[in-house]
């Protein structure tokens, strides 16, 4: 089982469930649980929020892009942007650390993206983007099991 | 789309969105049963089973139930 | 009310589905009633279905594109292949044409998309692909005031 496909779209708000919807559509065949499912959106919606507010600092007509594949039961999803970028990768993850507290973010969008997937790769530089890579393992199956 | 028919009578000038807000009720409601029953979260297609409703339905409703309010208030009045 | 976005995806049938459910997730925004969504998502299955079975005869790994854009009301929606093109435009437009007819094919793809939507325009080349553009006006809005 071998799939793939990339999501080209405008920086606006309302492209965050556009995101949401085209990637539990994507995921459909890997028949996840509701809560894998759930989960995944949750971390696609951070990291399209975080590339609309704080890659292009909230501008529209910027381009945000989603890949995603699978192999087997393996899920993979990149988010990229090519806006401001992050001077500090480490900082940023931290928990609670925020660059933007006068829009009340949490701080919480990479421990979030860190807790729901298998693994996160972070990779940015300052004035071209942030590339965000996801992977998480659907383990629907198994459970089904018993 | 089936399913969200049967829930109203459609003319041709039904919302989608209203459809599918009803359908994310019934969705959320079989979710907790299969919780109670099964100690688990449902697979999707477990979900589309019992519910009788495609792929498309389900993600489309699970998403409809995020949506802003706003839309769903002008629908209701 | 503007908005746009392009999905590009493998020549897989199970893709057909998510170019309906990413379509749909995209038009959501413009509020469309049940009929305006089912006529959109089957001209989407067409266009899609025509690309994999005839643009890359069933062989899966190829690139398929939906780019799809609103402004205002009106909904754009462009589903391309660098597939094995179309000879004779006209001919293939032709109700119950098909040149598959051994896949028990309807050849009633382009004519379902010419009565749903307001406007279709296909442009191909032979042996570089198919470009087929669909528009339609959302009239929702005007039918809720009743
Ligand atoms: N795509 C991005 N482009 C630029 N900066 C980013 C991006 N994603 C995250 N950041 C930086 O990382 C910080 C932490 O992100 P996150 O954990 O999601 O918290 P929050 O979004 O609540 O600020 C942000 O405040 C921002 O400075
Ligand atoms: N993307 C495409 N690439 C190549 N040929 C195409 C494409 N789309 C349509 N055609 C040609 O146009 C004909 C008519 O298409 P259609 O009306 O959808 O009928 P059907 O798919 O049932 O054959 C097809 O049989 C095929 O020869
Ligand atoms: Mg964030
Ligand atoms: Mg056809």
């Amino acid at each position: 089982m071998k799939n793939r496909m990339t999501l080209t779209f405008d920086s606006r708000s309302e492209n965050e469930s556009l995101a949401r919807v085209t990637v539990s559509g994507f995921m459909a065949p890997l028949d996840p649980t509701m809560e894998e499912m759930m989960d995944v959106k949750t971390v696609v919606s951070e990291a399209v929020t975080n590339a609309i507010i704080h890659g292009y600092d909230s501008e529209d007509g910027k381009d945000i892009e989603l890949h995603c594949a699978y192999e087997n039961d393996e899920l993979v999803i990149v988010i990229s942007d090519n806006g401001s970028g992050i001077e500090d990768v480490e900082m940023a993850k931290e928990p609670l650390y925020t660059s933007k507290p006068e829009l009340e973010r949490s701080g919480m969008g990479f421990t979030i993206m860190e807790n729901f997937m298998d693994h996160v790769l972070v990779t940015s530089s300052p004035g071209n983007g942030t590339r965000v890579e996801l992977r998480k393992k659907m383990v629907a199956k198994d459970r089904v099991c018993h | 789309i089936g399913e969200i028919q049967r829930f109203i009578r459609d003319d041709g000038t039904v919302k989608v969105s209203r459809g599918l807000k009803e359908l994310n009720h019934k969705i959320k409601k079989k979710r907790e049963e299969w919780m109670k029953e099964y100690g688990r979260s449902p697979t999707m297609k477990e979900l589309e089973e019992e519910l009788d409703i495609s792929s498309e339905e389900l993600v489309q409703a699970e998403e409809a139930g995020r949506m802003p309010k706003s839309i769903y208030e002008t629908v209701y009045e």
